[in-house]
């Protein structure tokens, strides 16, 4: 057992590892759009580029020096993102493009061999588009049903007898996300996937939004399948991971036929390699598999304990800090400890597209929209919020000059309006 | 690239007061536009008096650029032919993508109001959203009358 | 009309471009394994690294200033690349990760569309797996069959009535590569095309091997689908491109599903974007689109007609040098001109692997196996294969380097065997 | 990393004069092994004498390292009992892997003359593939006596 002191971040070094602040067009960037992305710190970048100016090759197919350098670099980075999330073994973790392709990977490998006619898909009303569309095409595919579980628009929490209700005997998956991009809110997963097993039913976990700011042990949740996006990790663009328990993967389908995922190619049949390389068909993302064990690394060595405690500062200190403001409503939970790193909002009278380009122009990023999750927006009834979202990066202080600038947005706009 | 450059005074009125806002309800046409990155959407209903737009109203929810842009929209070219309005949608659009040398005031009138957006691209999508969707109606309606031989 | 000097490439300022030939582990490394990845110049590099320390931002969502800059970034690389193989508009550009995606993209969006049953796939012998595999498992899900155009063995070539013979009323489909990456054959696909359309048969082709290497214009050959990788084409890993005529995606169905390619999601319906972002589920790939766009300006800049005829020299001299090394034998076609930047050559008594260890002792890097073409080297009646394959950045002094060593593998070998 | 540390002169004889090489037709087992990168390829015919393995012999093409390797594996596990070739493929893979400190040259014998494959990483899988299929092979007739209260 480790013992986690509670310490505090040294904000102002860890600043120094990311580049874009330093870059000087960007004029003292606040930047609070972390659930879109995240920044890279220079230890990845540097990770990247050593892949190509010292050992550039392809993998697992060469016969000399640079080719088994890159291969062992890249299998590396596998098995430092199965320790991450505690997988039994580095045969659990595919290699994608993000959360997005993960889905999509479950969806067709696992859904279009496992799900029958008249089964049903169960979702949330707080998915991400990426974890509702590709459930919508299957259910067609099969002639399936598409199931919601409902949020209580006033706290944004999942009806708390929404599972009882909702599971039924023919419910066959439960895909859900952890902590919502548009919302903030937490969901309690251990004990919604235990009470689905209970009842034989797959869970697959959206943690786009969880990996990068909590410890996630998927063998503690229990989770069958889960998915993330290495750029909101701190790690580069195209690389992702879709993680299962090894008998799920045995049993799915491969989806990206070609090089690398088979083992024997005849005129009409063929046979597929071992996991993980199964689903792995064609050249993969190499330098950003290589990015991203270096992003995993990178988080490590800080200790996802303290990002996560560093993070449930600001979030606490922004939630305050906004209801404070007269005009502005918050949406999603209220408590600190059932909000992830992604607070959304709306300011009276003034569309959040117009409060963005205001920050803007005083360097402060943050998003305005639909959040790709038009259900949320529907639900909540707005055309759309305006969202702040925490890396390790980020301070008070940064919190403290969006408030104000966020005042002055009002005062500018209330002018007019 | 002061803030002061895009939110001009019209604008702010014409998102305060919207003119030719609500439905017609004896519309020819009502088409939506909706820009998928940001949720604004707006619908524009549209009266015929062949080559011409009689009336033109709109309904929508959005930012200020795109609510007064569109508002403006419906004042300038209700009454324009199909020919006109063509030439100030193509005008409009290349003042707001910045790609002109000089605006010419006497044919943009009001719409100049809208040019600081040139300097803010990600609100380009905003300003174009109802122009870009009136631009494929006026071309649908040249090839209806081109049909019925009504036009030229 | 531009006027194309037969120059010769200066070699030397070329190879300055490349980090991977400084690193002094690399010691002299002679690289000849550039169909399996191609290495990336310090220009490529540093278009990335830019984005990631200046502008790095989630694209086509933000209403910040960077997250415009990198959407511009990333749908200039999109232009680039049209531009590139003349297509009609950038909307006719998919990223993808590479070129087995795309096929798959193809086969999926496509092949379940309009594929019925009974309907012929038809694909040559001389296949990547990445172009096998897909088509495989197309018929089997649409109960529809896949033939194959048989290649001569004796010299690469498809056998010259193959089409004729093949092509029946019931073939929806031709799947092939414009250069073979096991046997080198350039196939003559302009024409194939043509004789394809006048039956009303959709043409993909596999243009892996020759978008490095040649000028392709999609236009002319009035390719209706059309795929290739990033990474051999000194872009970086991770990504690629899948170009079809305008029509042919419009009546396609997406196959990614999530963020960024719909337009309004409701709770059991979706539609989709425009092109070309309808296929463009998640967020992409940024850095390398980017990075691949700054690597079509380095082709350009050297101008595609002088790299090509750079290589023809290297392919000419190789094969030549090659056929007088006794008990090498060199599959494929011994004409230059019919020939692509990669030669398979099997040396007597010595086994592919054997001889790549030998070379790479000597710092010569080739591939060894089979090429991710097993019906390729079943044909030939081999279980492998050597290859050598050319960059720009390759001599004639190189290929000395490794006849010799090549020689001397023989020497070494005969001691024993 | 010279490369007669790799291509010792055993290892060439035992290519060129492969022990054990050919069909056992009246085996027990007959299981294949491929390198998907590669394309080697080997067969493994075995008769069991109880917890022993009686007779093996193998079919296959490939490169020096994998036949060689394969050829003495067969010589090296002939007559011995299931626990013994469990022992003998654990310290063999580690020295393969080079994951050994010291090398028992009395337990490995001729199999030493592949340790400098540790060296070569790339072929380090041609140098393991008819063992890690042995393995498998052994573990499975191990849970077959067990099953039938044949083993301890
Ligand atoms: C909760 C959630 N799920 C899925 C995604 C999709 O991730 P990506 O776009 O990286 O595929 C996102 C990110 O936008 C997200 O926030
Ligand atoms: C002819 C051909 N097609 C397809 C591919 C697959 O490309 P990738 O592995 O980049 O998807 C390759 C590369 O190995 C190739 O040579």
């Amino acid at each position: 057992m480790e013992i986690v002191e509670k310490m505090t971040l040294n904000v102002d070094r860890i600043r120094k590892d990311f580049p874009i602040f330093d870059y000087p067009d960007n004029n003292n960037l606040t930047y609070l759009d972390n659930a879109a992305t995240t920044q890279r710190p220079t230890q990845v970048l540097e990770e990247i580029s050593r892949y190509y100016r010292e050992y550039n090759a392809n993998t697992h197919r060469g016969a000399y020096r640079n080719a088994e350098k890159a291969t062992l670099a890249y299998e590396d980075a596998r098995e430092k993102i199965a320790r991450l999330i505690n997988a039994r073994s580095s045969r659990e973790i595919i290699f994608v493009r993000g959360a997005t392709e993960a889905i999509n990977t479950a969806a067709r490998g696992w859904g279009d061999r496992f799900v029958r006619p008249d089964d049903e898909i169960l979702i949330t009303e707080m998915e991400h588009h990426s974890n509702i569309v590709p459930w919508q095409m299957l259910v067609k595919r099969r002639n399936a049903r598409l199931c919601y579980w409902a949020f209580d628009e006033r706290n944004g929490m999942l009806e708390p007898d929404g599972l009882r209700i909702m599971l039924s005997s023919s419910t066959r998956l439960l895909a859900l996300t952890h902590v919502s991009n548009a919302l903030g809110t937490i969901n309690p997963v251990k004990e919604i996937i235990h009470a689905a097993h209970a009842r034989k039913i797959t869970v697959l976990v959206d943690a786009a939004q969880s990996i990068p700011h909590m410890p996630v042990d998927v063998q503690d949740l229990d989770a069958d399948m889960l998915v993330f996006s290495g750029h909101k990790l701190y790690g580069p663009t195209g690389i992702g991971v879709f993680y299962a328990k090894e008998e799920i993967l045995n049993a799915m389908d491969p989806v990206q036929f070609g090089g690398d995922m088979i083992e024997h190619v005849d005129y009409f049949e063929s046979t597929w390699n071992d996991l993980p390389w199964k689903f792995e068909g064609g050249t993969p993302n190499i330098a950003g598999g290589i990015g991203l064990g270096a992003a995993v690394d990178y988080v490590n060595q800080i200790g996802m304990e303290i990002i996560s405690g560093h993070e449930k500062q600001l979030v606490q200190y922004a939630l305050e800090k906004l209801s404070g403001v007269e005009g502005v409503r918050v949406y999603g939970p209220m408590d600190p400890d059932q909000h992830g790193s992604a607070v959304s909002f709306t300011l009276d009278r003034v569309h959040p597209h117009d409060l963005a380009t205001w920050l803007d122009q005083h360097n402060i990023a943050i998003r305005s929209g639909h959040h790709c999750a038009q259900p949320v927006m529907r639900k909540l009834g707005v055309p759309a919020t305006a969202r702040i979202s925490f890396g390790v990066y980020n301070t008070i202080q940064e919190i403290d000059r969006f408030i104000i600038a966020l005042e002055q947005a009002k005062e500018y706009f209330s002018k007019w309006l | 690239m002061a803030i002061d450059d895009l939110y001009q005074e019209i604008l702010m009125d014409h998102y305060k007061n919207p003119r030719n806002k609500g439905k017609l309800h004896d519309a020819d046409l009502e088409v939506h536009a909706k820009n998928p990155f940001c949720g604004d959407e707006v619908e524009l209903d549209i009266i015929w008096d062949g080559g011409r737009i009689k009336d033109i109203h709109f309904v929508g929810q959005g930012c200020v650029i795109s609510q007064a842009s569109v508002s403006l929209l419906t004042e300038h070219v209700k009454g324009k032919t199909l020919e006109e309005i063509e030439e100030v949608i193509q005008e409009f659009s290349a003042m707001i993508r910045g790609e002109l040398e000089k605006i010419d005031e006497d044919k943009l009138d009001e719409l100049c109001a809208l040019q600081g957006v040139s300097k803010f691209p990600t609100r380009i999508k905003c300003a174009l959203l109802a122009w870009n969707t009136l631009k494929k109606v006026v071309q649908e309606r040249k090839a209806e009358l081109e049909g019925k031989g009504k036009v030229g």
